[in-house]
């Protein structure tokens, strides 16, 4: 078991508990914070590639990471406010009632 | 011998960990350089509760405490005591686990902030090369605490409140980080000893520390202006404005937490002035060559007393802030000004030194100053204010 | 497999797995807050510290506040009748449990030949700096574009729809 | 050209206006439409006696009598067609004899008409009549004369089916108009073979006129299959028109039956003008009718010519013998006109244009005047038609009596005082001089005997003896649906008629006696006036030539008639309704015989009206079951393949179709499901399918 | 110029801090406990009874006339009518007050039974540290508590206290003139009764 699959065993955690998240819970918000730790489980991804990869000084997966956190904060953003946008407008934020793109 | 001096603590604590074994040597040392700061710090913050006190009183013609010990010197050991025997009511219907969580979270927060300060040469708890960005990092901790703080007791006002410092806080987030930019920018790294060192030496007697450039000084101003907002004192101390609501979001804690809700604003502040001191005012270092052999520790501690000396004045002259003029002075001048400011520190890296250099610059900030208060004037008239019900 | 390793991944995995099934949502959120930080350290220890630190200050300090917010904007904090039917949790389970057996066996087949353990790569601050001004200069003006775009798109798409038609 | 050439087309149209504004008035502005007729009537005789004026003026300043006005009326192709009016000696002739009698009878039916409620359409379709026929007498161009032809013919239906209740009445008009129809059609062959060869259908049009010399030699030149000269089979074509319409031999059925109609409409239209309308068509094309490739001065028949002499001459003799056997007094009169129309058309054959069109005008007045005084015989008798039970009226109508007298003594040519024997000796006179045969002269004297007769019976049953209306007024009346007679006036006595039907009677009376007068051979005004030949009185004309011998004979028989009709008839008048005609007993087959007109009407009845249904049963067969048949089965076969094509159509395609659209639309359930909105659907099949393909990927890396 | 407003702010409150250690006169504030504010002269905070001479029984200057308890807007003052007299400081007989109380939680020193009494009997006190731990009876003054000296008005309202005895010495002068004057005129008259004149205290 090396280090490396330790982190990529983490991350494919993560990311699968991310998934269940975003599938099994009905309030919007919770689905955008599963999918946020999907996105987070890849930047691991990244940095373990990084570290355990063959050209460390590339600082390739580091500005992978870098990128990917700051489009994952600018789509929560985007999402939140959308969920709002929802809200306020059909007075629930439960996935299955929104499932009508009418009104 | 001021040079003894001056490592005094440095060289205590080595001397001590000649004593400890080998294995514990990390966990020792580290223990060693944290206690002290978490002790010098608590009683920069019982100082400050009393030299808040008086100062207030004598701007407002009046003594200030002065029953407990001579002069009132030991008013903060009674507060303290008064605090830990009160009874500590929680609120039936509040979140129990978060609510016991939110002022711990809180201190723990505004204490780590405090291994990336340089208090003195060499006396530095961690130095990070990215010791801003951890500063700034740990620091945004401190809104979920109050945000935990104000959801978990349950009252309508406490969580008013919170959403009111929160929304405050991450306003001024924003300059605060802009402001440090310029300096980083100048001084080329993140880590804070770097930093403090760009600014070491002087020519003549001046010292070379970066508040006194055109950008450095706007961004001393703004950084100070931010720091005041971040830490919910006076002109902007709307979440625990006590005429509207209350104390805000720590108004349902009582004793000791209460303290520490206290004790972790305070501790806010200083560590945001002390980051103002390594940022604009040369961190340790002597204000005049011939007073180097002051200790540089003293230095960054009586640095801190004028800026905490500043605060207070502060608070004793102005009036609250109204919530909107709190956010639009936040949006429409300051985050302007501070990216203005970057601009401006771009240009005096790119102009050779001289004269020229300090006119442009000073010229950009002083109309851009000027620009944007009429901006903020602009929509303000005066008309009685309308309210609007949350929908 | 250091224990700092183990006791951080035990950490993130208890946060995020609080943070998909607890009931009330603000628990949700603080957990998913504690989750990240244990991610957080997970990336210093990896030596990223810059990567580290931003995601602090990104997701702890913004994402999670927003989160928050809108928990609180949407009235979702109050504890909403659990009214999943059964087998549509059970699906997503089932289903993400066989995504995790794929990926898990992706990972333990393949990483095999990678077990290189080189020197431990240190980013300084700097480097990062400059690969970004040098390399990846294009795609941070991209990030700057899209970071704008997102922030007017979210404040409009937030704002008060009276105020907006003004 | 002056004013009244050119504004001729007036005197037609101004009565064609009353009729329009009558036409459109309502049933009750009675006195609108009298007035409006009446008073378009009496300005066009007006604008009539300017035109004879104008034209005894050109005749004596010697200048060509004769003014035409021609116009363009619309192109086709490249071609104009134009037509125009005439002014000449026989056009003012007739107008003046057209208006004068016309307005007298619109007069005299004022009083006739006045309880029936139709009045103002009565004097609406008069008023059309007058017009159509002025539009025949000016019209310089053979269509616009056909035009107005067919609308005399109308108007004659119209008349005479004016009470179309009476199923008798329709009857006869539509008898007359199919014949007058049939007469009309070689007709119109004529002027579409006219207008084929001579280019124009104008008379006169300054050279151009198919009347006038160069188209006249052009058609005499043209030969035609039959062996004759073009002219002759146009100008015979034509007389058949003639035929139809002045009731000659073949085509005269119509003529009695159609005394259905109102008296005065008799008086106008079947005794004076429309009947005359033939003769005035020979008259008008007569340059045509005369042409023949002999020499032209001399005034050799040609074959179309002694054609009509023939007719003319059967028609007389025909129209005499049956007038003999008829019991209703208008029927003997329509029959005497019959006759007398033949004797015109004789007229014409053998003398020329002024001797018939003499006996025209002549016959015109006098027989208007007999029909006006039958209809107040039949007023007074509250509408009693059948002689049989008149009688003894000469005391109670006198007024009646006596222009009825002077009437029929003119139409048996009494000799020297009355006009008709002037005429008729005229026509006589020409017959007996006709080169080709005597036997028209012969036929025609026969023919005079016999119309003194049948008057002269007429005269007795009417007038003579006692009134035998008291017996069987009561019992049933001839006519029992003719409103007009109806017993309004209370007492069934006769009794004289109202002055307004009186006067006419009175006007008309003196102008059959001196009429005469203008053509006798002695002072030939006429004859000059129409041949515009010079005029010289000279008695000796009287004596010379064989002119003296036929007339003293032709007195003779006239006197002679009348005695055998007073043997007959005046000494020992019938006794009662019922009695047996005197002649009847004599010779009673040959009476009924002669009372059914020779059976002529059976004989067409069997004949063409057989032929008609018989054809008419056969096509009827052939369409139900020839062509229906072909119909019907291939609507039969149509409908076996439509029905084929819809079980096809249903059981093989539809249902195949359908159960793919069935099929389709399931699947579309199916797959709708996953398009269900639910945003965690859409989730499960990324994983999905994102474990699928790291599958593929690991699996494809494994090998 | 923005903060222009601040700046003179900053300079005021500043001015202030300093002052507060240079001028005497800007920190007004004393320390209650330790030193006391001089009272001013019109300060009034309970009523109290006056008493002529050196006995409170007798020198009680109130004759329980009443129309300071029927004046009394909260109605906190309550008397009893003696039924035999005493003479008063001018010896005439006067009725006197049994019991006088008044119950200063009620009272609200308005101050007007001191302008009804004809007497002068009733004044205001300066005292007003008259806190007790019995929120009913402690509260309630009796005849013994209110009866206060003459001098010790003249010590806490000196002008006013002047300006009544003056008054009451005129009154007690022609009291005494006419007392003459009758015994006078008695004498003059030898109306042979003699009252017993009560003994003059002044």
């Amino acid at each position: 078991m090396t280090p490396m699959s330790g982190y990529l065993l983490l991350s494919a955690l993560l990311f699968s508990i991310g998934l269940a998240g975003a599938l099994t819970r009905r309030n919007a918000i919770l689905v955008l914070i599963g999918i946020e730790l999907m996105l987070n489980a890849a930047n691991l991804n990244f940095i373990a590639f990084w570290r355990y990869g063959p050209h460390p000084e590339a600082l390739t997966g580091i500005m992978f990471a870098i990128f990917s956190i700051s489009v994952a904060a600018a789509e929560a953003a985007v999402g939140l406010s959308i969920i709002l946008a929802v809200y306020r407008h059909s007075k629930t934020t439960d996935l299955d009632q929104m499932n009508s793109m009418k009104g | 011998m001021p040079e003894m001096i001056d490592q005094i603590f440095v060289l205590l604590k080595h001397w001590l960990l000649a004593y400890v074994p080998a294995a514990l040597q990390p966990i020792v040392s580290a223990v060693l350089s944290v206690v002290p700061v978490l002790v010098a710090f608590p009683l920069l913050f019982a100082i400050t509760t009393v030299l808040e006190r008086k100062g207030l009183g004598r701007m407002q013609n009046r003594y200030g405490p002065n029953r407990v010990g001579p002069f009132g010197i030991l008013q903060p050991m009674a507060d303290g005591i008064k605090s830990l025997t009160k009874e500590d009511i929680i609120p039936r219907t509040a979140d129990q686990v978060v609510h016991f969580l939110a002022p711990v979270m809180l201190v723990i927060a505004s204490f780590v902030v405090y291994s990336v300060l340089p208090i003195g040469k060499n006396m530095v708890l961690a130095n990070l090369n990215a010791g801003v960005l951890f500063f700034f990092a740990v620091g945004s901790m401190v809104e979920l605490s109050v945000f935990m703080a104000g959801w978990s007791s349950r009252s309508k006002y406490s969580l008013l409140g919170a959403m009111r410092a929160i929304a405050q806080m991450i306003s001024y987030e924003m300059p605060l980080v802009l402001a440090s930019v310029v300096v980083i920018m100048a001084a080329g790294s993140l880590s804070t000893v770097a930093i403090v060192n760009m600014q070491a030496g002087y020519t003549g007697i001046w010292p070379r520390w970066y508040v006194f450039t055109p950008w450095g000084l706007t961004g001393f101003v703004i950084f100070m202006i931010a720091a005041t907002a971040e830490s919910n004192r006076c002109p902007f101390d709307m979440p625990e404005g006590e005429s509207e609501i209350i104390a805000g979001y720590y108004i349902e804690y009582s004793g000791f937490k209460f303290a520490l809700f206290f004790l972790g604003e305070y501790l806010g502040m200083f560590a945001t002035s002390a980051m103002a001191i390594t940022l604009f005012l040369g961190g340790w270092a002597a204000p005049f060559s011939f007073l180097t052999w002051i200790p540089s520790y003293v230095w960054f501690f009586v640095k801190l007393l004028i800026i905490i000396m500043a605060f207070i004045w502060v608070r004793g002259t102005l009036p609250r802030l109204r919530m909107d003029q709190l956010m639009n002075f936040a949006w429409k001048f300051m985050l302007p000004l501070s990216i203005i400011n970057i601009v401006g520190a771009g240009v005096w890296h790119l102009i050779p030194a001289g004269f020229t250099r300090w006119l442009i610059d000073s010229l950009l900030v002083i109309v851009s100053c000027v620009l944007l208060s009429r901006g903020i004037r602009r929509g303000k008239s005066f008309h009685v204010r309308t309210y609007r019900f949350a929908s | 497999m250091t224990i700092t390793f183990l006791l951080l991944a035990a950490t993130t995995i208890t946060g995020t797995a609080a943070a998909m099934s607890l009931k009330n949502l603000v628990h949700c959120v603080l957990a998913l807050t504690l989750g990240l930080v244990s991610l957080a350290a997970l990336y210093l220890q990896l030596g990223a510290q810059f990567v580290g630190f931003t995601q602090i200050l990104v997701y702890v300090g913004a994402v999670a506040i927003l989160a928050a917010f809108a928990i609180m904007m949407t009235r979702s904090a109050e504890p909403a009748v659990l009214t999943g039917s059964s087998s549509f949790r059970v699906s997503g389970a089932l289903i993400a449990l066989v995504v995790f057996a794929v990926l898990g066996w992706a990972v333990w087949s393949g990483t095999g030949a990678l077990a290189v353990l080189g020197p431990e790569p240190e980013a300084p601050v700097n480097e990062i700096g400059v690969a970004l001004m040098h390399r990846f200069v294009l795609p941070l003006e991209i990030i700057g574009l899209l970071l704008t775009a997102a922030l007017i798109g979210a404040g409009i798409l937030a704002m008060d729809e009276t105020r907006r038609t003004k | 050209m002056n004013w009244i050439v050119r504004n001729l087309w007036l005197v037609p149209v101004l009565p064609l206006l009353a009729a329009g504004i009558s036409a459109l008035a309502k049933r009750k502005s009675r006195a609108m439409a009298a007035s409006l007729a009446i008073g378009s009537m009496a300005i066009s005789f007006l604008l009539s006696v300017w035109a004879f004026a104008h034209v005894l003026l050109l005749r004596s300043n010697g200048q060509a009598t004769q003014q035409v006005f021609n116009f363009r009326w619309f192109q086709f192709g490249n071609e104009w067609l134009s037509l125009g009016w005439i002014l000449n000696p026989l056009t003012a002739v007739m107008l003046v004899m057209v208006t004068f009698v016309g307005m007298l009878i619109f007069i005299y039916s004022v009083g006739y008409m006045e309880h029936d409620d139709n009045f103002t359409r009565f004097f609406c379709f008069l008023a059309l009549f007058a017009s159509a026929m002025l539009g025949v007498v000016i019209a310089n161009n053979l269509l616009l004369l056909f035009m107005c032809w067919e609308i005399v013919g109308l108007t004659s239906y119209l008349l005479i089916g004016f009470w179309y209740e009476k199923p008798s009445a329709a009857a006869a008009s539509k008898k007359a108009f199919i014949t007058t129809r049939i007469g009309d059609l070689p007709f119109f062959l004529g002027i579409v073979w006219l207008y084929a060869q001579s280019g124009t259908l104008l008379f006169y049009n300054n050279g151009a006129g198919c009347l006038e010399s160069t188209s006249i030699n052009h058609l005499l030149t043209q030969p035609t299959p039959l062996g004759f000269c073009s002219a002759t089979g146009i100008a015979l074509l034509v007389f058949c028109g003639a035929i139809g319409k002045s009731g000659q031999f073949p085509l005269h059925v119509w003529l009695p039956d159609a005394m259905e109609g109102p008296t005065p409409v008799s008086a106008l239209i079947h005794a004076a003008t429309m009947v005359a309308a033939g003769v005035f068509l020979v008259a008008r094309v007569y340059p045509l009718m005369s042409a023949h490739s002999g020499i032209a001065t001399e005034l050799t028949t040609s074959t179309a010519l002694q054609a009509v002499t023939w007719i003319g001459a059967i028609t007389a003799l025909f129209g005499a013998v049956i007038a003999v056997a008829q019991f209703d007094i208008k029927r003997i009169l329509a029959y005497s006109t019959v006759s007398q129309l033949g004797y015109m058309m004789m007229g014409l054959g053998v003398g020329g244009v002024a001797v018939g069109m003499f006996h025209l005008i002549t016959h015109a007045f006098f027989k208007s005047l007999l029909f006006l005084g039958a209809g107040s015989v039949i007023h007074g008798c509250s509408g009693e038609q059948d002689i049989r039970r008149m009688g003894g009226l000469r005391k109670l109508m006198p007024f009646t009596f006596a222009t009825y007298t002077v009437g029929m003594l003119a139409l048996c040519g009494f000799p020297f005082f009355f006009s008709g024997f002037w005429s008729k000796d005229e026509i006589l006179h020409a017959a007996h001089s006709w080169n080709i045969s005597q036997a028209p002269y012969y036929m025609g004297a026969f023919a005079a005997l016999l119309t003194a007769f049948y008057m002269s019976r007429q005269m007795f049953y009417i007038f003579g003896g006692k009134s035998r209306l008291t017996e069987s007024s009561e019992g049933h009346s001839h006519s029992p649906v003719s409103p007009d007679h109806s017993s309004h006036h209370g007492s069934n006595s006769p009794h004289e008629s109202p002055k307004v039907m009186t006067v006419p009677l009175m006007l008309l009376a003196p102008v059959a006696l001196l009429l005469g007068f203008f053509g006798t051979p002695a002072w030939p005004w006429f004859q000059s006036f129409l041949d515009a030949t010079q005029l010289a009185v000279d008695f000796g004309a009287l004596s010379e030539g064989s002119m003296l011998p036929v007339m003293l004979s032709s007195s003779v028989i006239v006197l002679l008639g009348l005695g055998i009709g007073w043997w007959i008839y005046g000494r020992r008048p019938i006794k009662s309704a019922e009695a047996p005609d005197n002649l009847g007993k004599l010779s009673p087959p040959l009476f009924t015989f002669l009372g059914h007109a020779f059976y002529v009407d059976a004989l067409y009845g069997a004949t063409v009206i057989n032929l008609n249904t018989q054809l008419s049963k056969i096509s009827d067969w052939l369409d139900r079951w020839i062509w229906n048949g072909a119909v019907k089965t291939v609507t039969n076969i149509v409908l076996g393949l439509a029905h084929l094509d819809n079980f096809l159509d249903t059981h093989v395609v539809n249902s195949g179709f359908d159960e793919g659209c069935q099929s389709v639309s399931r699947s579309g359930q199916i797959l709708s499901l996953l398009q269900a909105g639910r945003i965690q659907g859409y989730l499960k099949i990324v994983a999905g399918a994102g474990i699928a393909f790291t599958l593929l990927l690991l699996w494809k890396a494994k090998i | 110029m923005l903060g222009e407003g601040i700046l003179k702010g900053l300079t005021e409150t500043a001015r202030n801090f300093l002052g507060s250690y240079v001028s005497k006169d800007r920190l007004t504030t004393i320390q209650f406990p330790e030193e006391r504010l001089p009272q001013i002269e019109a300060t009034r905070d309970f009523p109290f009874l006056v008493y002529d001479g050196t006995e409170w029984e007798a020198g009680l200057r109130c004759v329980s006339c009443q129309i300071c308890e029927k004046e009394c807007p909260p109605k906190c003052i309550y008397i009893e009518k003696s039924k035999d007299k005493k003479p008063d400081a001018t010896g005439k007989l006067q009725f006197y007050p049994t019991t006088f109380n008044i119950d200063i939680s009620v009272c609200m020193s308005c101050q007007i039974c001191v302008e009804v009494c004809p007497f002068d009997a009733i004044k205001m006190n300066v005292e007003f540290e008259m806190s007790s731990e019995d929120r009913f009876g402690g509260l309630l003054l009796r005849k013994e508590q209110l009866a206060k000296s003459n001098e010790y008005y003249n010590k806490i309202h000196p002008t006013e206290a002047t300006a009544v005895d003056a008054a009451l010495a005129e009154e007690r002068a022609k009291a005494e003139a006419k007392a003459r004057q009758t015994t006078e005129a008695k004498a003059a008259t030898p109306a042979p009764m003699a009252t017993p004149e009560a003994g003059e205290t002044k």
